[in-house]
């Protein structure tokens, strides 16, 4: 195997991520959170590199990173009317948290069922490059495409429609 | 032949055209039932003249039927049978019909709605034509059904008086519940023999006697209901509540002679039962003395008349108990002259006297002699005095009951013979002889009188025929025994005395020589008793009428308290019974939609309105689902 | 699994299950609406990596997972626009993104 | 290349909503972009009827056009028609139509596509092109801030039940390796996590069509909305997620034996839940939402027999709740909606207080209107599957559901009512009579509609 | 086309008298009379036309929906011709009756002529699916009919008939279900002698039971049917009374017994004891009612209790008995509400108290309201007495306990009772306040009362009028319950 993952790397990877998530959680002031949430995004995206999944890293750090967090921290903004605001009481959520544990218990209980029985599970030699998957993305996958660009559309009017109005 | 059917049909056709017309013209309409039921006395005197010498029971001198129904292989069929039982029923019935009918014209001509008692007399006599000639047991019910409609009609006439109109409903509903007892014996008839007519269940099929006991105790039932046996008897009393002619109607010719025949035609079945033969006896002698006695502490006529109904039709069950057919048909034909030639009488003497109570009447032998005599003609067959027909009837009655073994029936029997003579003497004395009380009393229209003499005449002459009678119907006739003959009077006569001395002489004003002179020897054998025992009176009579009055307060308090007190229980039964509906079954429907309701608000409170609280119950279900799948995977 | 052992696809489940039941708990748990989303955004997060994970592992040519998750993200970013749209919409309205403010229509 | 001209409902449908941004520009006239976009739809039922069925894969096998697919597209063209019909004739209240006819024909489009896809990436999309705009529609009135608090919460929770979907279409895909319905069904069994793959795939499924306990969002939101948004909402994405379902339900129990067990329990649930609490209600919008959630209880019971005689059942049953619902909201956009808007409706508008009772007895299921061979047909799925206790539960909900929907015709008919009429408008009278007479004359045509869809599942 | 045309053409009628201007009523209500005038007519012809011996006839068969086995099947046979005849015929006389209707009178009309098209088509069909089409086809007239026009508490009563028979006929619906599943067709005829497993027959005859015992109606499922029958409006009743409740009876006879002959001889001593209980306590509520409708609605209880009786009994006795007073029932109680409506015209009461004395204020309305009683309770020589007595053999005849028998028979005392009670209260004695000065029936009146007397006299005096119908059919039925 010349190709594997690193074990170290994907460690510091998945405690970003996750410490990221756990923080943006458990801060409470919205808007350190959203910073949390960018730096999900963009751990996550190094997981996409060790991934093998180059494009990929580079449409999340773009799209949510450069877009969507711009986007969050906006409304935050724009629904602030003191900086104090930001600051919101502990809610500690018991219930939605067993909830939360319950479900992924069982999904980590499922997963390790399955994925631990010998499969053709460890990473491949080799993968294709970014070349390949523009091709294959206006190929194979045009249809779902150009269906995306109907929902971008389909957002654009919505959220047109809900920042006009007489209210203005 | 073929006449035979316009018999009951003339009457009926009168019916027909009289009920759907205006009452005007209906009132216009009344020769139309006198000329259809007239007719229908010619041709049953032809047909009974067709049958004569008579033969057996059931052997038909013209039969005739058709298919009315059809059940799968079973055809029901209506149809006619002339035989020597329904020839004399022929008879009887047009007879007194046609008698009742001429008399009614004079009786009611002042009634605005005199068509439609016409119309619906001629429907009676029309529906016992149907019942006597009826060739199996369905049409014969049918036409009995038919019967306690007319019944009901007739004595509920005067419908704006209160009393009739109860009266009416409590003839219909007390015969109805002898009718449940009918109609279930032909259900067991049918399940059992396949068929009603007469020539498969009476002569063509072998009873088993269980199923025959089962059967004639349900007709038994019935008959008690229509013949007013004891205990169903409480409704013919108050039917008196009718026009006095229908009440001539009802007692002699139709209705009450109804049970008699239908048993009469059973008696096969009753015979291979047994058992309800002596049933039969029972209910007949108990009846026949508990009316006799309840008749004679009356003080209404008619009410004395309809006891007296009762009892003489006890005479006729045990009669036929005894196995008597002759006897007790003869019985029937007897009683159907004489007592409606008393009922005919009585309603004279209404009309002459302004009211039906005896103490306010007195002395009418003077001004109505005509009435007189024929009522007299009337009490004396009634209590059995020879010649008149009653003394013969009875006295075959009699004999039958000694020559078959009976002797406990046959004492009964002398004893009820010597009440029906007492209430016979205490009505007699009571209304013909005394001052008068009512001023302007005068004699009947002659349309009224003439059916009365008839009848009369009959009454007298009639007994003679008793051994021809019973030749006619296939058996061996004989003059009466002297014995038995001699008894019976002597008990009559005893009777009358006893109601002499009783009413008779009380009165003061009355001298009892016309009694003396009529019927000296009884007479003078019931004085000689008397003069020896001058308490007799006060321990038998006095005595007796306590238990009479005891036993009509029994009457009135138990017996019809139990019929009026199960229709109040009953009621209050059906009140109950609405509210179970409306509370209850209706509640439980209700309550299902409130429930639904109350189900339903509850439902939607789970729609809190919160987000988060509609996702932790959504995440909540899924979660639910899964550990369900790892459960059940594990 | 030690460190430097090669990574399976079963840690990256593991990491995308337990990122998924994070996001979940704070969509239904933080009383702002724009945390709720930020939460939602977290758990869409999860699952790209789990399309990209198990896409690697077991049908790396076709990079089927890469697509999805591609798609999967283009989506996730409209949704979020559209959000954050209502919620300022509403916020002009209600002058709060409270979510407990939203609880008017129920029953 | 081949197989583009298969979709011209679909171009058409799409040149309808451009076109309909941009009709009242040109026309200068409120109702002229839903009048185009009516056309538009027409033509694509037109087209979609003309092309039918072409069993062959388009590009790469994303979609196909299977009979269900023919079927369910025409019906959501011609539904969108008729509603569109109806929105150039009475437009969306205070707010301009032409941004809500957009919405609806993309709806519509997205409607399209889940029915045709045979990708999970496709249909992840086009479950979203179809949502999307209901979320928009929903959140109609832009001022109102129960409308959109509605909207919100429709919103969030689909939202939140779109991702358990996804997550559970990523283990499909990891399962099997591919994305491909072909490829999915050519997966050996996977056990536990197959088994939460496919629940987490039909909890976002029952949240889009309202299935009970995943349904919460569907009364608030349709009480908020405006009516004439809850008429397209409430009917044609719920079609095209039937169908889906249907589909779906086919592929996956084959590997997750229990899922019809799980469908079972939803359709109890919603059953149960959606007739009791749409009882007491007395908006129109909260009780056809929760009669809603209760017809996609009986829909579901006809999937839970797990065969293909039930899941055409179950398409064929959405039909049939579909168009009569759809008619009454949009009765309700007219007169109003509450329950007590309805009183006095016959003296007002005899035919249209005639038209309800069609509609309302068809879903009470009292023939000979189409309810009733939904329900036959439902039935008869079920039962053949052995699942005699859910039939019976169905049965007697059914009559429940009368007492609700006949409140409806009892305020229409027995109830003295505002004196008032509304304007007649001719399109919108035009669209109400179509929906009646489809009601009414539909059932003659369970039979070919009923082998069409066996014969695809 | 025959059949079709007897069914379908009030449909026409009812479609094209809605669309009658409101101010030309007039024309509806001659439209109404004519389509019910020639549906008669073509009944007759049917009738005149009919083969006693043969069975089905005049069949009429289409493919409808293949896929499941559901076609467009009507045909007449013994059974349904008599019903047929009476549903026409009182069709005609509701029209006639209700033409003085002056509140919305075209949708009145047409809603009638949509009840009739309901009431053939249960008669005829001879397909399950078109059997349910048609019988719930009928609730939605007689909900409008009872809601719009009815009385006081029209709303309650309308709904809670709906939702009562809905109820019923849900379940019914899952036993045809059941039958298809089983059978593969939804065709009566072609389930008959199949020899189904009993106890499937006895589950899908406890679901039909359901579904006809509302409709018949059988205490304790009765309830609904004195509300319906008190608010309804006269025209409505009588169809209600003379029709509707015949639909249960007739689906027993033509659907229960033929297919599940095995489970109905199962459920034959419950049905038996729920008849019997239904006679005598349809009888003691009648009773104790003071409204004179709600009397005669209980006494439907009480005689629909035979025809049960008679179905229960399965012998060639019961079942003719039970067509019996199927027929009679429909036209004397017909005649009952008629009169009862025409009174309540004049006095505006219809409590018992407040009317009394009929036969000498209005001798003709008095004397045909008693001639009814009397068909009623039971008297020979009219029709009512033809079944009550045919049921009481048959059941006697059957196997059932005995003592249920003997409780049906007190029915026959009670029915005597109640309706005398009533009689002696209305008709007989002095007029009353509300009696005084009222007219008598006009002719019209009297023209549609004239038919169901001339039926009441026909049928209660030569049996076989109507038996030679029923019985070659009832034959072939008792045949299969003999071969289970």
């Amino acid at each position: 195997m010349t190709e594997t993952v690193n074990g170290a790397v994907f460690l510091a990877l998945s405690f970003a991520t996750i410490g990221g998530a756990v923080m943006m959680l458990s801060t409470r002031n919205v808007v350190h959170a959203a910073f949390w949430l960018l730096e999900v995004m963009i751990a996550t995206a190094g997981l996409y590199l060790l991934l093998s999944a180059e494009f990929l890293a580079l449409v999340q750090v773009l799209v949510y990173a450069g877009s969507v967090s711009v986007l969050v921290l906006f409304t935050i903004m724009l629904t602030l009317r003191r900086r104090e605001d930001a600051i919101r009481p502990f809610e500690p959520g018991w219930s939605a948290g067993v909830l939360a544990a319950l479900f992924g218990g069982a999904v980590l209980f499922a997963a390790e069922r399955f994925f631990s029985q010998p499969r053709p599970g460890v990473m491949p030699e080799t993968v294709p490059d970014v070349a390949a998957f523009g091709e294959k993305l206006f190929g194979t996958w045009a249809v779902p495409f150009e269906i995306a660009s109907l929902v971008l559309l389909v957002a654009l009017v919505g959220a047109v429609w809900w920042s006009g109005g007489e209210g203005r | 032949m073929g006449y035979v059917i316009a018999i009951p049909l003339l009457p009926a056709l009168a019916f027909g055209v009289l009920a759907p017309l205006s009452n005007r013209a209906r009132n216009a309409a009344i020769w139309v039932p006198v000329a259809a039921v007239c007719g229908s006395l010619l041709l049953s005197l032809a047909a009974f003249a067709r049958v004569w010498p008579g033969g057996h029971e059931g052997e038909a001198v013209y039969r005739a039927s058709a298919v009315f129904a059809t059940l799968g292989s079973v055809n029901l069929h209506a149809g006619v049978l002339l035989d020597p039982i329904s020839a004399v029923m022929l008879v009887v019935v047009t007879l007194v019909g046609a008698a009742v009918q001429v008399y009614s014209v004079g009786y009611m001509h002042r009634d605005e709605r005199i068509g439609w008692y016409f119309a619906v007399l001629s429907l009676f006599t029309a529906a016992m034509l149907a019942l006597v000639l009826s060739d199996n047991f369905l049409q014969l019910y049918m036409a009995w059904e038919v019967m306690g409609l007319c019944s009901y009609l007739l004595i509920g006439f005067w419908h704006e008086q209160e009393a009739p109109r109860k009266a009416s409903l409590k003839a219909f509903l007390t015969t109805r519940v002898g009718d449940v007892g009918f109609v279930l014996g032909l259900a067991v008839m049918y399940a059992t023999a396949g068929s009603f007519d007469f020539a498969v269940v009476l002569h063509g099929f072998t009873w088993v006697p269980a199923t025959a006991t089962a059967v004639s105790l349900l007709f038994l039932f019935g008959a008690i209901g229509k013949s007013a046996q004891v205990p169903l008897h409480v409704w013919l009393p108050d039917a008196m509540a009718g026009p006095t002619p229908a009440s001539a109607l009802i007692h002699a010719a139709t209705m009450v002679a109804a049970g008699v025949f239908l048993v009469a035609r059973a008696l096969p079945i009753f015979q291979a039962s047994g058992v309800a033969l002596t049933v039969t006896m029972i209910v007949g002698v108990t009846t026949a003395i508990v009316g006799g006695l309840l008749a004679a502490v009356q003080h209404d006529i008619k009410k004395v008349l309809a006891y007296s109904t009762i009892s003489q039709l006890g005479y006729m069950f045990f009669a036929l108990g005894a196995g008597g057919i002759v006897a007790g048909i003869f019985h029937l034909m007897t009683h159907a002259f004489f007592k409606s030639l008393l009922f005919l009488g009585a309603g004279v003497i209404i009309h002459a006297a302004h009211t039906q109570d005896m103490r306010e009447m007195g002395g009418l032998a003077k001004k109505m002699p005509v009435t007189t005599a024929t009522f007299t003609i009337g009490s004396l067959a009634l209590a059995g005095i020879f010649p008149f027909s009653g003394f013969w009837s009875k006295d075959e009655i009699l004999t039958v009951l000694w020559t078959e073994g009976h002797y406990v029936v046959f004492a009964l029997a002398l004893a009820a013979a010597f009440v029906t003579a007492f209430y016979v003497a205490r009505l007699w004395f009571r209304v013909f002889t005394g001052p008068e009380q009512t001023p302007e009393l005068a004699e009947a229209h002659a349309e009224m009188l003439v059916p009365m003499g008839v009848l009369a005449a009959i009454t007298a002459v009639i007994g003679f025929g008793s051994p021809y009678f019973a030749r006619f119907l296939g058996h061996t006739g004989a003059w009466p025994e002297a014995g038995i003959a001699l008894t019976s009077t002597a008990v009559a006569g005893l009777g009358l005395a006893l109601g002499w001395c009783a009413y008779g002489r009380r009165t003061k004003v009355i001298n009892t020589r016309p009694l003396k002179e009529r019927a000296g020897f009884v007479y003078d054998a019931l004085a000689m008793k008397l003069y020896f025992d001058l308490t007799y009176d006060y321990f038998i009579v006095k005595q007796y009428a306590r238990l009479a009055d005891a036993l009509w307060a029994f009457d009135h308090t138990v017996i019809d308290g139990a019929v009026n007190g199960a229709g109040a229980i009953w009621k209050a039964g059906a009140d109950v019974g609405a509210l179970f509906d409306t509370y209850v079954i209706d509640g439980a429907v209700n309550g299902t939609a409130t429930l639904v309701r109350a189900a339903g608000a509850k439902v939607r409170r789970i729609q809190v309105g919160r987000i988060q609280a509609y996702q932790g119950l959504m995440v909540g279900a899924l979660v639910l689902l899964m550990l369900w799948f790892v459960v059940k995977g594990a | 699994m030690t460190i430097m052992q090669p990574v399976g696809v079963l840690s990256f489940v593991a990491l995308s299950a337990v990122l998924f039941a994070l996001g979940l708990y704070g969509a239904l748990s933080r009383r702002s609406t724009v945390m709720v989303l930020m939460s939602l955004e977290l758990m869409a997060n999860a699952i790209n990596i789990n399309l990209v994970a198990l896409s690697r592992f077991s049908a790396p040519a076709e990079m089927t997972g890469q697509f999805f998750a591609v798609f999967s993200m283009v989506v996730s970013a409209a949704e979020i626009g559209l959000g954050l749209a209502l919620v300022l919409a509403l916020y002009r309205q209600r002058k709060t993104v409270e979510i407990d403010a939203m609880q008017e229509l129920k029953g | 290349m081949t197989g583009v001209g298969w979709f011209i409902p679909e171009y058409l449908l799409l040149a309808g909503a451009l076109v309909a941004l941009f009709a009242e520009r040109i026309f200068r006239r409120e109702g002229a972009g839903a009048a185009a976009g009516a056309a538009f739809a027409a033509a694509a039922a037109i087209a979609a009827v003309a092309i039918g069925v072409r069993p062959a894969a388009f590009v790469g096998g994303v979609l196909e056009l299977d009979q269900v697919a023919v079927t369910v597209r025409v019906v959501l063209a011609a539904l969108a028609a008729v509603y569109l019909l109806w929105l150039s004739g009475r437009g969306m209240g205070p707010e301009r139509s032409r941004e809500a006819t957009a919405l609806v024909l993309l709806a519509t489009l997205g409607g399209m596509l889940m029915v045709a896809s045979r990708d999970l990436m496709v249909l992840f999309i086009s479950i979203e092109l179809a949502t999307m705009p209901a979320y928009v529609l929903m959140g109609y009135r832009r001022d109102d801030a129960r409308t959109l608090e509605g909207a919100l919460k429709y919103f969030l929770l689909s939202m939140t039940t779109s991702l358990v979907m996804l997550y559970g279409f990523s283990f499909l895909f990891g399962i099997s390796g591919s994305t491909s319905y072909a490829g999915i069904a050519a997966a050996p069994s996977a056990g536990l996590l197959g088994g939460f793959a496919a629940v987490f795939v039909f909890v976002g499924l029952f949240a889009k069509i309202s299935a009970a306990p995943f349904h919460y969002w569907a009364p608030d939101a349709y009480a908020g909305a405006p009516a004439a948004s809850v008429a397209f909402v409430s009917t044609v994405p719920k079609l095209a997620g039937a169908a889906v379902m249907a589909r779906l339900a086919a592929l996956l129990t084959p590997g997750v034996t229990a899922l019809p067990t799980v469908i079972a329990i939803a359709s109890l649930a919603s059953m149960l839940l959606g007739n009791l609490a749409a009882y007491p209600q007395s908006d129109v919008r909260r009780l056809m939402a929760y009669s809603g959630v209760a017809h996609t209880g009986y829909m579901l019971l006809a999937l839970s027999a797990g065969t293909p005689a039930g899941n055409a059942a179950a398409i064929l049953y959405t039909i049939a709740y579909a168009v009569p619902s759809m008619a009454i909201m949009l009765i309700a956009a007219e007169e109003g909606t509450s329950v007590d808007d309805f009183a006095g409706l016959v003296a007002r508008r005899p035919a249209v207080a005639w038209a309800a009772v069609v509609f309302l007895l068809s879903l009470v299921g009292v023939p000979p209107m189409v309810g009733m061979f939904g329900k036959l047909v439902v039935f008869t799925a079920t039962l053949g599957a052995g699942r005699l206790a859910l039939v019976l539960v169905a049965v007697v909900m059914s009559v429940v559901s009368a007492g609700y929907y006949f409140r409806i015709i009892r305020a229409a008919f027995f109830a003295e009512g505002r004196a008032e009429r509304i304007a007649f408008s001719l399109p919108a009278g035009i669209a109400v009579g179509m929906l009646a007479l489809v009601t009414l004359a539909l059932g003659a045509f369970t039979g070919p509609l009923l082998k069409v869809l066996t014969s695809a599942l | 086309m025959l059949l079709s045309a007897i069914v379908f053409l009030p449909l026409i009628g009812a479609i094209v008298a809605a669309l009658v201007p409101k101010d030309r009523a007039g024309i509806a209500r001659w439209l109404a009379t004519v389509v019910t005038a020639v549906d008669v007519v073509l009944v007759i012809f049917v009738v005149l036309r009919f083969d006693v011996g043969a069975g089905m006839q005049f069949v009429e068969r289409a493919v409808w929906v293949p896929q499941l086995g559901i076609s467009y099947h009507l045909g007449v046979d013994g059974i349904s011709i008599t019903m047929l005849l009476l549903s026409a015929l009182l069709s005609l006389i509701a029209v006639v009756a209700s033409w003085k209707m002056d509140t919305k009178p075209t949708t009145y009309f047409a809603m009638l002529l949509l009840l009739e098209v309901g009431m053939n088509g249960v008669f005829l069909a001879l397909d399950f699916v078109l059997f349910y089409v048609f019988w719930e086809l009928v609730l939605v007239p007689m909900y409008f009919l009872i809601g719009t026009w009815g009385g006081p508490r029209k709303e309650y009563a309308s709904i809670k008939f709906f939702l009562y028979t809905l109820f019923g006929s849900v379940f019914m619906l899952v036993g045809i279900i059941a039958l298809y599943l089983q059978t593969g067709t939804f065709d009566m005829t072609a389930m008959i002698g199949l020899g189904l497993p009993a106890t499937f027959q006895w589950w899908v005859f406890a679901a039909f039971f359901l579904g006809f015992a509302v409709k018949v109606p059988i205490v304790p499922l009765h309830t609904w049917l004195p509300d319906a029958h008190v608010e309804a409006p006269t025209a409505a009743s009588v169809l209600l009374a003379g029709i509707l409740l015949k639909m249960g009876t007739y689906g027993f006879i033509r659907i229960a017994l033929p297919i599940l002959p095995h489970a109905a001889k199962q459920w034959a001593p419950f049905i038996t004891a729920l008849a019997a209980i239904s006679i005598v306590y349809g009888a003691a509520l009648a009773f104790a009612q003071t409204d004179l409708k709600k009397l005669v609605a209980y006494s439907s209880v009480s005689h629909m209790g035979f025809v049960m009786l008679g179905i229960a009994s399965g012998t060639v006795e019961g079942l003719n008995g039970a067509l019996a007073v199927m027929f009679s029932h429909g036209v004397v109680t017909g005649m009952l509400f008629l009169i009862v409506g025409m009174v309540y015209d004049r006095t505006h009461t219809r409590m018992i108290e407040d009317v009394s004395g009929l036969s000498s204020q209005v001798p003709v309305a008095g004397g045909l309201l008693a001639f009814a009683s009397f068909a009623s309770l039971g008297l020979p020589g009219l029709s009512g007495f033809v079944g009550e007595f045919l049921t009481l053999l048959g059941a006697w005849k059957s196997t059932v306990p005995a003592g249920w028998v003997v409780l049906a028979a007190v029915g026959v005392l009670l029915a005597a009772a109640y309706t005398l009670w009533m009689v002696q209260r209305v008709v007989l004695g002095t007029p009353s306040h509300a009696v005084a000065d009222i007219p008598d029936l006009s002719v019209r009146e009297i023209a549609i009362l004239v038919p169901l007397v001339a039926l009441t006299l026909t049928v209660g005096l030569y049996w076989n009028s109507l038996l030679r119908f029923t019985d070659p059919a009832v034959a072939r039925i008792v045949a299969l319950l003999a071969g289970a």
